[in-house]
């Protein structure tokens, strides 16, 4: 319907910090019931606008107009009072709490000064029925699983009577199973007349979810088109401003024949049990699977970072015994975690420190200590070659951008010259410009003769990429996929099990 | 389930701890009767390593209450007033002869006493060591131990007396105190100066400075120390509480290269080191005050009232001063004590 | 062409006030150094200047200790009872085995306290404020016990108290003491590869575990690392106080502590340092200092020391917000 | 089995303490009666209540070592006051006390101070006022009436009983069922949750400052009025062991979780081995190491069933 005038206007908004023009000029409309989507590599400008629609951040320039009246926002709990409701990526749930009173939250039902919980439970347990949620108002929220999560956080916007939710990167760290349960949920709210605004690295769901779909390059609305209008490829092109074709690079060649790792029936109780396989050198292994089947948890063991109980490992032929991280390292692995946040890097370092961190013997004078000559030299190499972009070397890892800090981590791990490289979920949450350079790098690595396994909840990333996949399920190793016989509806049907 | 299990359990313990507790009441009759075989007193101690003092005094009372073959449960009420009220009270619950009490609080145990009394009428209770403010109570059965008021008024007589031989008409002193608000450190304090008073040597004595060394020798040669640069040579004279701090004042001064006597000090308590320094003529004084005969003190006391003899209020300790005169008469018997380098 | 000049100028600038920000503690110390200098003419004189850090001397060798230890995101309560242990340890064997004995005892008890705390925290991964309360409670008694509560004395002797009270070219030895402590500790910090894991593991656990740092013994580390300063500043005090009582060394705690957090280490971990330390150091000393010149009664030398702290540290964060806002 | 296992661990606690009972009874005929039990509250009282505003504190992820000072503070000036009126001089008392607390939230809240470090400071601050206006020397009560607060009984059970469980049962009741209470664990768990939900977090992390000192003065309402006199040195070592207490029931140092039933629970442990100190005649070479001993017993064990129950977790066992 054409007429229907639009619920949420930002007209020509424009943000500038000290050097940079965040946005410029941006304008975008959205309609009630509708599902927007707005795609950009990272830095074009999409958390600004969204920083600036959710009350956090004031626009310099430039007019926000609801149902037509035009509104000043003056902080995140106004935003939420005009019906704007934003779900961050790092959840905004308080753990110790039942998953009720997380909905509830601030605005509890009082009864003569006495909060009512029977009363939050019933009330929870109606929006769950509502939205078809299949979740336990008095389960304790700390319990749930990161896709429960997402779905508490839309149950809180919604009872809030949200006219609009922002979902930031919702499927970040969720399952393809997942995501299918999540959007079904999307549909509903947007049935019941709320609007969307979708922001997500993985173009596949826009096409899934979305109505429209908005492209910001560099602070500038490149285009806005109706989705049905349009396809992967025409996106890509439009966010990077050039064709980059496959986002999976040239394609793959052949791995040697060289086993160098070969794992012997590992077992961790309750974790995983009797999983057993061999890497061969130049050869990109994929464990496959829904989040906490478990692959996580097999490749950390083989790092060192979980406990096995039983089962061998050999590399080059030597069987070796991985205690903890640091035998890891010294036995030749190097391993990038999937949370990048709290594992990889240490935000509060500089990018040298964080680089050089595993490299510090290499840069000791005769006295022992470490050089800052040599340190800066090192540091500035890996940059270089990682081709990190930062203002100096001497800049807090914090303030890099999502792509660069993971390129900082890779360098980090890189710089052991490890044998085998364990990647966990590489690309989560990178624009899609990173991605095709850490996939190439990957590629050049295995091409090296480095032995690579990568974690992979994105199906076309594990296709892409990988010579031979694993399908874990439920802690087992169910089935083995050669090159050819990828495809994403066999691998997720083995995932979730329905064969 | 979870929690129902637990409370099952949980009830089932107390049930059968209730029943438990009846059944040993009942057996009360008889245990009460061959208990009171043994004498058993309770003593109540303030606060075991804040002063060197206590320790050796605590040995004291064990020592001569095992000579009497009793039983002698001791509290630390950490130099808490709150835990020394609690502690009083279980104490005097444990069916115990006699009570000993060394106030953390002269004025704050008062009460506390008045309560005991009133539930145990007929146990006797004796104030150890630190006197209680009122002096004299009707719940109390009287006091044994050294008089630190009179000591306080002892030390300043000796000042007077010394600075009348020297002949000065005015000496510049400063003045370092126990602990702040410790009761000892009040009284040494008001000691010193109604002495002067009676001597009427006020106008002598020209107060420069005065600050709490806690009983502590390190804070004794740091305020020292600050004193020396801040008065230089006009300072004459420290009064100190106690011998820990004095020592610390001696300290001081033997690093500032000063000559013994150019300064003088005294100590109070008659600890070795503190004797050897009025014998090196560094501290013009001590007083003796042994903890070995204040604790036996105590326990005679309280044997007496057990005796049901009657004693005056007050059984003062006698605290003799040491000084050049008499000190080879003392520092064996303060090695004996505190030990070589105690 | 001209937003590269605007650029330019922002970050100079930026540059300046970062350092002008980040330099507040310094602002501290020079302006109370100036006004003390004004205020009392004895406060300007060698010796009292002397005076001023001997006396601070062993807080300052503790306060080394507790950097680490607040580095690596912890704290150690137990820190001053270490001290007294140590020191009674040593004073009670020197008639054994002469100073070295004593000396090398000392050392050696404060080692294992910081063991016995890092094994706890470290390796069991106990609450640090709770174990190190605990263990705080039990090295006094232990202390306590095998001194019999005795005031103890080290035999004053010219060897021994040449750390606490000769000097050297008229530099007193203790100063020198304390300032290679400082530095010694400062390296082990700043350029050592043990140094700086202490610091990433303070700043983040979780990836220095992922890149191969076994926090465990990090953690356990920069407690022992306390524990043997400890030892080492009950040398001091032995030396420059040769009559000691258990007990006396309690309220080196919250001192130690203060100073630490007045030079700007953060409690929350991996930020901070020796140099910070120092300043925090310089900054206490002068406020005990001048309590005592300017004769200011007990009660409100308490007082005026709260209230410095408290402003001292207001200052320190309305500086590093405006820092933040230079970032 | 293993479920059981850690059911009782969850309640290691009142197993604790029933053992600590037993043992007691079984040494000490007198102890097992009404009244020495109740002597066990009594005694807990004023740390006890203390050790309330502090777990609501905690909750909250701040900290408070100025407790010690506020009670005593509290009790300088009730007595201070006196001449005044009994109820001028609690009022003001009460007052006095709450101000340490009002002078903490600003300089954490506005100030944006680290809370251990800010009532590092006032609790200094506080014990030199204090010394400053009694000239560092106890000073004694003038009303009689006034010890009744402390000293009173009612069949031979201190008022002071009822105090605590009051204290308690209020405190529990705001932690469950107010948004006081709820915004506590809200503002501990994730303070950005909170601030979203537009709780205003500066404000309500103030009045829990507010409220540990408001508990800490009543605390020393009733210590001033149980020993008639006030001191400045009193509650010089109160503070950590108020904390113990409340860590030693469960409640994290890192906020979002813990109970006052918990806090309890670690207070009587504490009451208990105090008592049991007694009864055994532990010497008193010897109480400080057993003092010592407890706690560290208590956080291993606590830090090893929390491993236990985490590794559960991921394992799906629990």
């Amino acid at each position: 319907m054409p007429e229907q005038k639009y619920l949420l206007e930002m007209i020509d908004i424009s943000k500038s910090f000290p050097g940079v023009k965040a946005l410029d000029g941006v304008t975008f409309k959205l309609r009630e019931g509708q599902v927007f989507a707005i795609v950009g590599e990272n830095g074009a400008g999409k958390s600004t606008l969204i920083k600036i629609l959710s009350g956090s951040y004031t626009n310099d320039h430039g007019q926000i107009k609801i149902n037509g009246r035009e509104i000043y926002i003056r902080n995140p709990m106004h935003a939420m009072q005009l019906g704007i409701n934003t779900i961050y990526q790092e959840t905004s749930l308080v753990p110790e709490m039942t998953v009720a009173e997380n909905i509830f939250l601030g605005r509890q039902p009082i009864k003569g000064g006495r909060i009512q919980w029977q009363k939050m439970y019933d009330d929870a347990a109606r929006i769950f029925s509502d939205l078809s949620m299949e979740l336990d108002p008095r389960a304790k929220t700390i319990d749930l699983s990161a896709a429960q999560h997402q779905l508490l956080e839309i149950a809180k916007a919604f009872s809030r009577e949200a006219k609009i939710i922002i979902m930031d990167e919702p499927t970040a760290s969720i399952t393809e199973e997942d995501t299918e349960n999540l959007f079904n949920i999307i549909k509903n709210i947007v049935k019941k007349g709320t609007s969307v605004i979708y922001i997500s690295h993985r173009l596949k769901e826009i096409f899934q979810i979305a109505d429209m779909v908005t492209v910001l390059r560099d602070g500038k609305t490149v285009t806005t088109k109706k989705v049905k209008d349009t396809s992967e490829n025409d996106i890509v092109k439009y966010m990077i401003g050039r064709d980059i074709g496959d986002i999976f690079g040239e394609k793959s060649y052949e791995a040697t024949d060289e086993v160098i790792l070969q794992a012997k029936n590992l077992t961790s109780m309750g974790l995983f049990n009797d999983i057993s396989f061999n890497l061969k050198k130049g050869e990109i292994l994929g464990f496959s699977g829904l989040v906490g089947a478990g692959r996580s948890e097999i490749v950390r063991s083989i790092f060192g970072l979980e406990r096995l109980e039983s089962g061998k490992i050999y590399i080059d032929g030597q069987e070796v015994k991985i205690r903890n991280s640091t035998d890891g390292i010294n036995k030749g692995l190097a391993f990038v975690s999937e949370d990048r946040r709290i594992e990889s890097i240490i935000q509060g370092f500089t990018v040298r420190e964080n680089i050089t961190l595993l490299l510090l013997r290499q840069i000791l004078t005769r006295a022992g200590l470490i050089s800052a000559r040599k340190e800066a030299r090192l540091a500035r190499k890996y940059v270089e070659d990682f081709s990190v972009k930062t203002p100096s070397i001497e800049q807090l890892v914090m303030n890099l951008s999502g792509g660069n800090q993971q390129k900082v981590a890779l360098a980090k791990c890189l710089s052991t010259s490890p044998k085998i490289f364990i990647l966990d979920e590489p690309t989560k949450g990178i624009d899609v410009g990173a991605k095709k350079e850490i996939h190439t790098l990957i590629k050049e690595l295995a091409r090296s003769g480095m032995g690579i396994i990568i974690v992979s909840s994105e199906l076309p990333e594990i296709i892409g990429m990988c010579h031979r996949v694993l399908v874990i399920r439920e802690g087992k190793l169910i089935k083995e996929f050669k090159k050819s016989e990828l495809n994403e509806e066999d691998l997720m049907h083995t995932a979730v099990g329905n064969v | 389930m979870k929690k129902t299990l637990i409370w099952v359990v949980i009830s089932v313990l107390s049930l059968s701890l209730a029943l438990f507790g009846i059944s040993c009441k009942d057996g009360a009759g008889e245990e009460a009767a061959d208990e009171d075989a043994g004498i058993t007193i309770g003593y109540s101690l303030p606060f075991i390593e804040d002063s060197p003092y206590t320790f050796p005094f605590a040995e004291a009372l064990k020592a001569s209450a095992a000579e009497r073959d009793w039983e002698i449960i001791m509290t630390d009420a950490k130099g808490d007033i709150n835990t020394q009220v609690n502690q009083v009270e279980d104490l005097a619950a444990q069916d115990i002869d006699g009570l000993l009490v060394m106030p953390v609080d002269a004025a704050g145990i008062v009460s506390v006493l008045e309560k005991v009394a009133s539930e145990y009428p007929d146990l006797p209770i004796l104030i150890s060591n630190t006197q209680t403010d009122p002096p004299e109570l009707d719940a109390v059965t009287g006091f044994a131990g050294p008089d630190s008021y009179l000591e306080g008024k002892q030390m300043g007589a000796e000042y007077v007396e010394y600075v009348k031989e020297m002949g000065m008409d005015v000496i510049n002193y400063c003045h370092i105190t126990g602990t702040a608000g410790y009761g000892a450190a009040i009284d040494r304090e008001n000691g010193f100066n109604d002495a002067l008073a009676e001597a009427g040597a006020e106008d002598m004595f020209n107060l420069l400075d005065l600050q709490p060394g806690d009983w502590s020798p390190d804070k004794g040669q740091t305020v020292t120390e600050n004193w020396l640069t801040q008065f230089g040579d006009d300072l004459q004279m420290i009064y100190s509480h106690n011998d820990g701090m004095g020592i610390g004042v001696a300290n001081a001064l033997k690093n500032a290269g000063l000559d013994p006597g150019q300064i003088v000090t005294n100590g109070c308590d008659g600890q070795t080191a503190a004797v050897q320094l009025v014998k090196d003529g560094w501290m013009l004084f001590t007083i003796w005050q042994s903890p070995v005969a204040d604790g036996e003190l105590s326990i005679v006391v309280m044997e007496k009232v057990l005796n049901g003899e009657d004693v005056d209020y007050f059984t003062y300790l006698v605290t003799p001063t040491v000084d050049a005169s008499n000190v080879d008469e003392y520092l064996p018997e303060a090695i004996e004590i505190w030990g070589e380098g105690g | 062409m001209n937003e590269t000049k605007v650029a330019d100028k922002s970050n100079i600038k930026k540059g300046f006030a970062r350092f002008f920000f980040s330099q507040a503690m310094l602002l501290v110390l020079i302006i109370l150094f100036v006004a003390m200098s004004l205020s009392s003419d004895l406060f300007l004189t060698t010796n009292n200047i002397y005076n001023l850090f001997r006396q601070v001397a062993i807080l300052g060798v503790m306060a080394c200790g507790m950097t680490v230890v607040i580095i690596g995101k912890g704290i150690d309560l137990s820190a001053a009872a270490i001290v007294g242990l140590a020191a009674v340890a040593n004073v009670m064997l020197q008639p054994y085995g002469g100073y070295f004995l004593g000396v090398f005892v000392a050392i050696l008890v404060g080692t294992v306290c910081g063991f016995i705390n890092g094994y706890f925290i470290g390796k069991v991964r106990a609450n640090f404020i709770i174990v190190t309360l605990a263990t705080q409670i039990l090295f006094t008694a232990t202390a306590l016990i095998i001194s019999e509560g005795r005031n103890l004395t080290s035999k004053p002797d010219r060897i021994y108290s040449f750390i606490g009270n000769e000097s050297v070219f008229g530099f007193p030895v203790i100063i020198i003491f304390l300032i290679v402590t400082m530095i010694i500790t400062g390296i082990l910090l700043q350029r050592t590869i043990a140094g700086r894991r202490l610091y990433a593991v303070g700043l983040n656990d979780n990836a220095a575990l992922v890149s191969g740092i076994n926090t465990s013994n990090v953690i356990m580390g920069s407690y022992v690392i306390n524990g043997f300063l400890c030892g080492v500043a009950s040398i001091v005090m032995t030396s420059r106080i040769p009559r000691i009582r258990v007990g006396q060394t309690a309220p080196y705690l919250f001192d130690v502590i203060t100073i630490v957090v007045l030079g700007g280490t953060a409690l929350t971990g991996g930020i901070g340092g020796i140099y910070k330390t120092a300043i925090g150091l310089c900054i206490f000393g002068i406020i005990n200092n001048s309590m005592a010149i300017l004769a200011i009664p007990y009660e409100y030398q308490q007082l005026i020391k709260g209230i410095i702290l408290i402003l001292a540290v207001l200052y320190d964060e309305f500086n590093r917000r405006k820092r933040l806002l230079y970032q | 089995m293993k479920k059981t296992l850690n059911t009782l661990l969850d309640q290691k606690l009142v197993i604790i303490i029933l053992i600590l009972i037993i043992t007691l009874t079984v040494q000490d005929r007198n102890f097992f009666s009404l009244r020495s039990l109740a002597s066990i509250l009594d005694h807990a009282t004023i740390n006890g209540v203390m050790a309330a505003g502090m777990t609501i504190l905690l909750i909250s992820g701040s900290f408070d070592l100025s407790v010690g000072s506020a009670m005593a503070f509290t009790g300088i000036i009730t007595i201070m006051l006196q001449p005044y009126g009994l109820f001028i001089s609690i009022l003001g008392g009460i007052i006095a006390g709450t101000m340490v607390g009002v002078i903490n939230g600003l300089l954490v809240v506005k100030g944006r101070i680290n809370a251990f470090i800010a009532t590092l400071g006032t609790m200094v601050i506080f014990k030199g006022l204090g010394l400053a206006l009694t000239g560092s020397s106890p000073i004694k009560g003038t009303i009689e009436a006034y010890k009744v607060i402390g000293q009173g009984e009612f069949l031979g059970i201190h008022y002071s009983v009822i105090y605590l469980i009051v204290v308690y049962i209020a405190v529990w009741y705001i932690l469950r069922y107010t948004k006081f209470g709820r915004n506590d664990y809200a503002i501990g768990g994730n303070a950005l949750s909170a601030k979203l939900a537009g709780i205003n977090v500066n404000l309500y992390t103030f009045t829990y400052f507010v409220f540990c000192s408001f508990t800490a003065a009543i605390s020393g309402i009733i210590l001033s009025s149980r020993v008639n006199t006030a001191n400045a040195i009193f509650g010089d070592t109160t503070n950590l062991t108020v904390i113990a207490a409340a860590v030693l029931g469960g409640t994290s140092l890192f906020g979002g979780k813990g109970s006052v039933i918990g806090t309890i629970q670690g207070v009587l442990i504490l009451g208990l081995i105090e008592r049991a100190m007694v009864v055994f005649n532990v010497d008193t070479n010897y109480q400080l190491l057993v003092r010592g001993f407890i706690i560290l017993a208590v956080v291993v064990t606590d830090a090893v069933t929390q491993r236990r129950r985490q590794l559960n977790l991921e394992r799906g066992v629990v």
